[in-house]
């Protein structure tokens, strides 16, 4: 593309822009995060507890004394890496699965469809509390949490669109010439799912950047004193009335990152495929 | 030939505005029908005849479309003036409408004896429930459906094409229209089943008395029903007249090119003459005649530069071609 | 000499039903044909909607498998070889679909779609030389090398039948099954894609089964023509011979419902009774019996089979009595 | 004859998805944690001490005797015994799961009711400021965090305004009580779904508006709002439905934080509680219990589906 196309793309896609900024931001906050933080964020210092925003701590300071800001700026290492990680994990092993079952059929679809529905017939919150219970409190285990709940829902989708790419006549043509099935979900197949796929990784990056959330908040995700935004909360939750802005600050950055990547992911939908409905 | 016309549509013109861009779905589409008249409006796919048909009902959805100029006249009071409420009264009462896809024009969820009824109840004062319901099957009946009064309670998707095409005008003739516009009413019908639609055609007007405006892209179906036809190209009735004279002795190059393309079954032909390119695209369309690029009888200097008129050739015959210039 | 001959070919679709699903019964699309084509011969193949000849069309190529019959091409049964074993009888075998949209691969080029066919068969290993013979094969079809890096997206129909002509011909095939190639082009395009077929076919000496609902074009472009009904081939002539001749009732009534452009010959055509039946439970006997204005008590017994009534024409009727 | 054949398929399907749950269940909750016993008993417990605690539990048993007797007992009705309550599990789980259906029930029903009209809404009024706007809130509504709502809200209605009270169930939702407990955190509840269903029905709708059955609704002359209320909505609400019954577990899951929040006396906090406490049977009891109802609640929005939609193939 050249420069002028791109620059014509953003001015025509605002919410797709402003998406793509928010992410810019935050990778950026995440990559330096050293840099740019004031302080350590696990260095306490008693004698500022729960002082609000100011020039030297912007975002106030936590129970602690620690700098909020910079809490902030280190958490989006985490979220981000967890969100991020789940999506990939349902997105490879559940869309693999799917296409299997959707290209092959028969007892194969059965079989793995029904596995599916088992997983699916678990509220994903549950499911997701439920592995942590079982496999104790770490960043993988959260991963796999939330990834596992991802499975079914790519299982489906890639399934239903490899069943729609089928129907389609040019994989017949291709089959009349003589192409063996490798080849046909190589060249058609895979290139026809990518948009689905795309579009609903994106939105789904930002389910899964909540549901993290909604773990640490309740004290089943990261371990403290770790600097994760729904761990912050939780812990600001005591000091709601005194320091309201404990649990506004990473509540908010949550809020906007999820806003990021679902404004990227309807523009995504409106451009790609505007029948899809998630 | 001089008698009042039912209805007639002077120099209609509609635009869509979408996001990439303007199209110019019709530009100047004219042609009239009297009573007790059929009329073929042919012509190809994109050429705009199903949104000159919406225009008439008012149906359009407006934005994207926008109708841009021109009048439709209806008994002499000029459709697109009139206010909703007066408009809404006109539909399905004085003026119908069938679609070309008959299992997408009917309501899936809803069965055909309330789709058939509706607009019993709404433009006919009938005492109760019984009256209605009698109306509802008698003309279900009229239309060839067997057994009408026990599929009143079905749905739509058991029906078979035919059948979905049979209540779909059961439905448009209810109220005994003046008027029935018939949006390729058989295009998406086996032949067999399309001889029998025809039929039916045929007979609502030798019945009733309704005029009948019959959209299609097929020249067979057109010659088969109609008594007078409008052949439209890009957005604009190119040639108008009655049947015999459009068919036997077709005056616009278009009209001649595609009579002399299209494979027959009553005559031997060694060679087709395709018409060259193809349709233009109503976002883009070429300046003057819009046919120039395609046309074998293409005058340089004229045809690209300047839009012609319709001429009025002999007494209800109209032609747009510089061809035919004084 | 026939380059391809269905003995008997039966197609039958299972439907199942129940908890544990079970066949309850079968869609029988094909049910039972026998139909030769020569080679250098286009054999138009009419019915109406629902009544198996595109599954003919498919089961010809083994894109579906035949559930009985054989299929003999070039002297060679192919009809239970396995898949991987019918490498070279697709090679020279194509089909053309009725949607040209739907059967190009909307993310692969012009160039990738046509030449997909030269790397499946491992033709033309060398990049340059496979291009060539694309952008050879995009002209014979009247488009421009310039199409070769273009999306579907950006031509029109006519344009994108071209293209899947241009792919069928890739492999030289000797065989085309073309299921409604025209059909879903615009009028004024038809013409030029039922032209190229022709010359194409002249060219290279292919044999065609043209399969349509549209009767006047299979009479443009065939030699023989095949009337089906059912899932059965109810009459079968030559092209001539079965537009001036034609002697199955149900033939009868189809060649005479076709509207003809012509103001001046408004006949009232008999109009078919009834409805076409479900290909689950067919009417037994002859399966034209309950709409047939010629049944005989005879037809409601009996299955009457596809007789020869002349040379070359064959009619599946018990109450057609030959005269000449 | 065939929509009782599909019912019963429905129903007997949900047997072995029962089994299957369980046995995901078993795998999860029982043999990846190792050895419970270690994991309940204090840090410093001295061997004898957890001998006993394994014997008392029966996990010196192999996993196959466990994992039978497990399946077969739930069969029976019987969820084992909670570690810390020492109580039979379905005994506590009863009360808790009705607490939560109640919750979850209100909440879903705000939702719908308010979400269908603003999507039907934002439909018709396509591209305006009206359909700008609930778009807006769409996204807000989808991207918001849960907890991050509810504390505002407590923070807002509870603490600044004392409107509501802010924790506890207050009674049966017919009494006065009971409604003021109930209000908050069914409205912070609802406010997540409610996005969704309001999304979804407004593309449905669009969907459904552009159909030609519409057109000849239209061409009947049938006022605007009959055409919306008699073709369009009927056929806009199939989808939706799905999205209903998919939506009570995710709601299922969220009140989980919402009755912490709210120290609501549900099976969600309960859930919470017994894995912070380690109460494997008790763990299993509630999550099985829940994917139960989660499991019943779909198969009822299947069958109002086929109510709804004469079309559906029962295959």
């Amino acid at each position: 593309m050249q420069k002028r196309e791109i620059l014509d793309f953003f001015t025509k896609n605002r919410s797709m822009s402003v998406g793509i900024s928010i992410l810019l931001i935050y990778l950026i906050a995440a990559i330096f995060a050293p840099l740019l933080s004031p302080h350590d964020p696990y260095e306490q210092n008693l004698d500022v507890r729960l002082s609000g925003p100011s020039r030297e701590y912007p975002f106030g300071t936590d129970q602690f004394g620690r700098c909020v800001f910079s809490r902030i700026l280190y958490g989006a290492r985490i979220s981000i890496t967890i969100g991020i990680a789940a999506v990939l994990f349902g997105l490879i092993i559940g869309s693999g699965l799917g296409i299997i079952a959707g290209y092959r059929g028969g007892l194969t679809d059965l079989v793995l469809m029904r596995l599916m529905d088992v997983l699916m017939s678990i509220p994903a919150l549950i499911l997701a509390l439920a592995v942590v219970a079982a496999l104790g409190r770490s960043i993988p285990n959260m991963i796999l949490a939330i990834g596992i709940n991802a499975l079914p829902l790519f299982a489906r989708l890639s399934r239903s669109s490899v069943l729609s790419i089928r129907t389609m006549e040019y994989i017949e043509a291709s089959e009349a010439i003589g192409t063996n099935s490798f080849n046909i979900i190589r060249y058609h197949v895979f290139k026809n799912c990518f948009s689905p796929l795309l579009i609903f990784s994106t939105l789904h990056t930002a389910s899964a950047i909540l549901m993290a959330a909604a773990l640490s908040f309740l004290g089943l995700g990261v371990p403290p004193p770790t600097a994760e935004w729904g761990l912050m909360t939780a812990e600001a939750r005591v000091y709601l009335r005194q320091a309201p802005y404990l649990v506004i600050f990473p509540s908010m950055v949550i809020l906007v990152l999820v806003l990021g990547f679902n404004l990227i992911g309807d523009r995504l939908r409106d451009m790609l495929d505007p029948k899809l409905r998630f | 030939m001089d008698e009042k016309p039912l209805l007639e549509v002077k120099n209609l013109s509609v635009n869509f505005y979408i996001r990439h861009g303007v199209v110019n779905a019709v530009t100047d589409a004219s042609f009239k029908i009297r009573k007790n008249e059929i009329l073929g409006l042919v012509g190809e796919s994109g050429c705009g005849k199903s949104v000159t048909a919406l225009s008439i009902l008012r149906l359009l959805l407006e934005p994207p479309a926008k109708i841009m100029g021109g009048r439709i006249l209806y008994k002499g009071e000029d459709l697109l003036e009139k206010t909703e409420k007066e408009i809404r009264e006109i539909r399905g009462k004085e003026i119908s409408m069938i679609f070309q896809n008959p299992l997408s024009s009917l309501n899936p969820v809803l069965t055909i004896g309330f789709q058939v009824s509706e607009p019993i109840i709404l433009h006919q004062n009938l005492k109760n429930d019984e009256e209605v319901k009698r109306r509802t099957v008698e003309i279900l009946r009229q239309m060839g459906i067997p057994e009408a009064e026990k599929r009143l309670k079905e749905y739509p998707h058991a029906f078979s094409g035919g059948m979905r095409q049979r209540t779909m005008i059961a439905m448009a003739l209810s109220c005994n229209p003046s008027l029935l516009i018939a949006d390729e009413p058989t295009t998406s019908l086996d032949v067999t089943i399309q001889l029998q639609i025809l039929k039916l055609m045929r007979n609502l007007r030798r019945d009733v008395g309704s005029s009948i405006l019959l959209i299609t892209h097929d020249f067979g179906v057109a010659a088969q029903l109609c008594d007078t036809i409008a052949v439209m190209y890009a957005g604009e009735t190119v040639e108008y007249g009655s049947a015999v004279d459009v068919l036997k002795d077709p005056k616009h190059p278009y009209t001649k090119c595609l009579l002399r393309s299209i494979p027959r079954i009553d005559v031997d032909i060694e060679r087709l003459e395709p018409i060259k390119g193809s349709v233009p695209n109503a976002m883009n369309l070429p300046d003057g005649c819009r046919f120039h690029p395609r046309c074998p009888y293409m005058i340089e200097d004229t045809c690209e530069k300047i839009k012609p008129e319709a001429r009025q050739l002999t007494e209800g015959r109209l032609v747009r071609c510089h061809l035919y210039g004084r | 000499m026939d380059l391809i001959e269905m003995r008997d070919v039966k197609k039958h679709f299972p439907i199942y039903s129940g908890i544990l699903p079970k066949v309850v019964g079968h869609i029988k699309a094909v049910d039972g044909i026998s139909l030769s084509i020569e080679q250098n011969e286009v054999l138009g193949l009419i019915g109406e909607s629902g009544c198996g000849k595109t599954t003919l069309g498919k089961v010809a190529l083994r894109l579906l498998d035949p559930s009985e019959g054989s299929i003999f091409f070039e002297g060679i049964d192919i009809a239970k070889k396995k898949h991987d074993d019918l490498l070279s009888f697709k090679k020279k075998t194509q089909i053309i679909f009725q949607d040209a949209h739907s059967s190009l691969d909307p993310r692969s080029s012009i160039g990738l779609s046509v030449e997909e066919p030269l790397r499946t068969h491992k033709m033309f290993q060398d990049r340059a030389k496979r291009k060539e013979r694309v952008v050879e094969l995009l002209e014979e079809v009247g488009l421009e090398s310039e199409h070769y890096d273009r999306y579907p997206h950006e031509f029109s129909g006519g344009q994108k039948q071209r293209i899947c002509i241009a792919r069928a011909l890739a492999l030289d095939p000797k065989f085309v099954v073309a299921d409604e190639p025209v059909s879903s082009l615009d009028v004024s395009v038809r013409a030029q894609i039922l032209n190229l077929l022709k010359d194409l076919q002249a060219k290279y000496h292919l044999s065609i089964l043209y399969i349509s609902h549209d009767i006047s074009g299979v009479k443009y472009i065939s030699n023989r023509v095949a009337i089906m009904y059912l899932g059965k081939i109810v009459e079968l002539a030559d092209q001539n011979e079965i537009f001036k001749n034609p002697c199955h009732p149900y033939t009868k009534v189809l060649l005479s419902s076709v509207p003809v452009p012509d103001p001046e010959t408004r006949e009232e055509v008999k109009l078919l009774k009834g409805e076409v039946p479900s290909p689950i439970d067919p009417p037994k006997a002859c399966r034209f019996h309950p709409r047939c204005d010629c049944c005989t008590p005879e037809c409601k017994e009996r299955e009457p089979e596809l007789r020869r009534i002349k040379k070359g024409h064959f009619v599946r009727c018990l109450s057609f009595k030959d005269l000449g | 004859m065939r929509m009782k054949k599909y019912i019963l398929k429905r129903l007997l399907w949900i047997v072995p998805l029962i089994f299957l749950v369980q046995t995901l269940l078993f795998l999860l909750l029982t043999v990846i944690p190792g050895d419970i016993a270690v994991l309940i008993a204090t840090p410093n417990a001295p061997p004898e001490t957890i001998e006993a605690l394994r014997e008392e539990l029966g996990l010196e048993r192999p996993l196959i005797v466990q994992y039978i007797d497990y399946v077969t007992s739930v069969f029976r009705g019987d969820l084992g015994k909670s570690f810390i309550f020492r109580l039979p599990v379905s005994e506590i789980l009863v009360g808790r799961l009705i607490n939560s259906l109640e919750l979850v029930t209100v909440g879903m029903m705000i939702a719908v009711v308010a979400g269908i009209p603003l999507g039907v809404i934002a439909a018709i009024k396509r591209d305006s400021l009206y359909d700008r706007f609930i778009c807006t809130g769409v996204l807000f509504g989808i991207s918001v965090p849960l907890f991050f709502i509810e504390l505002m809200t407590i923070l807002i209605f509870g603490l600044y305004l004392g409107w509501f009270p802010v924790s506890q169930r207050g009674g049966p939702i017919w009494t006065v009580e009971g409604l003021r407990h109930i209000i908050l955190p069914a409205l912070c509840l609802a406010s997540i779904c409610l996005a969704m269903i309001v999304r979804l029905t407004r593309s449905s709708m669009l969907d459904v508006l552009s159909e030609d059955y519409i057109l000849t609704a239209r061409s009947k002359g049938l006022k605007e709002r009959v055409v919306i209320v008699t073709h369009a909505l009927k056929n806009a609400l199939i989808p939706v439905v799905t999205v209903i019954g998919l939506q009570y577990g995710f709601l299922f899951g969220n009140t989980v934080v919402t009755e912490v929040i709210f120290d609501w006396p549900g099976i969600g906090r309960l859930t919470y509680e017994s894995i912070i406490m380690r109460d494997f049977p008790l763990i299993r009891g509630a999550v099985l219990c829940i994917a139960l109802v989660f499991i019943v609640i779909n198969l009822l929005v299947d069958l109002i589906y086929l109510r709804l939609d004469p079309r559906i193939e029962y295959d």
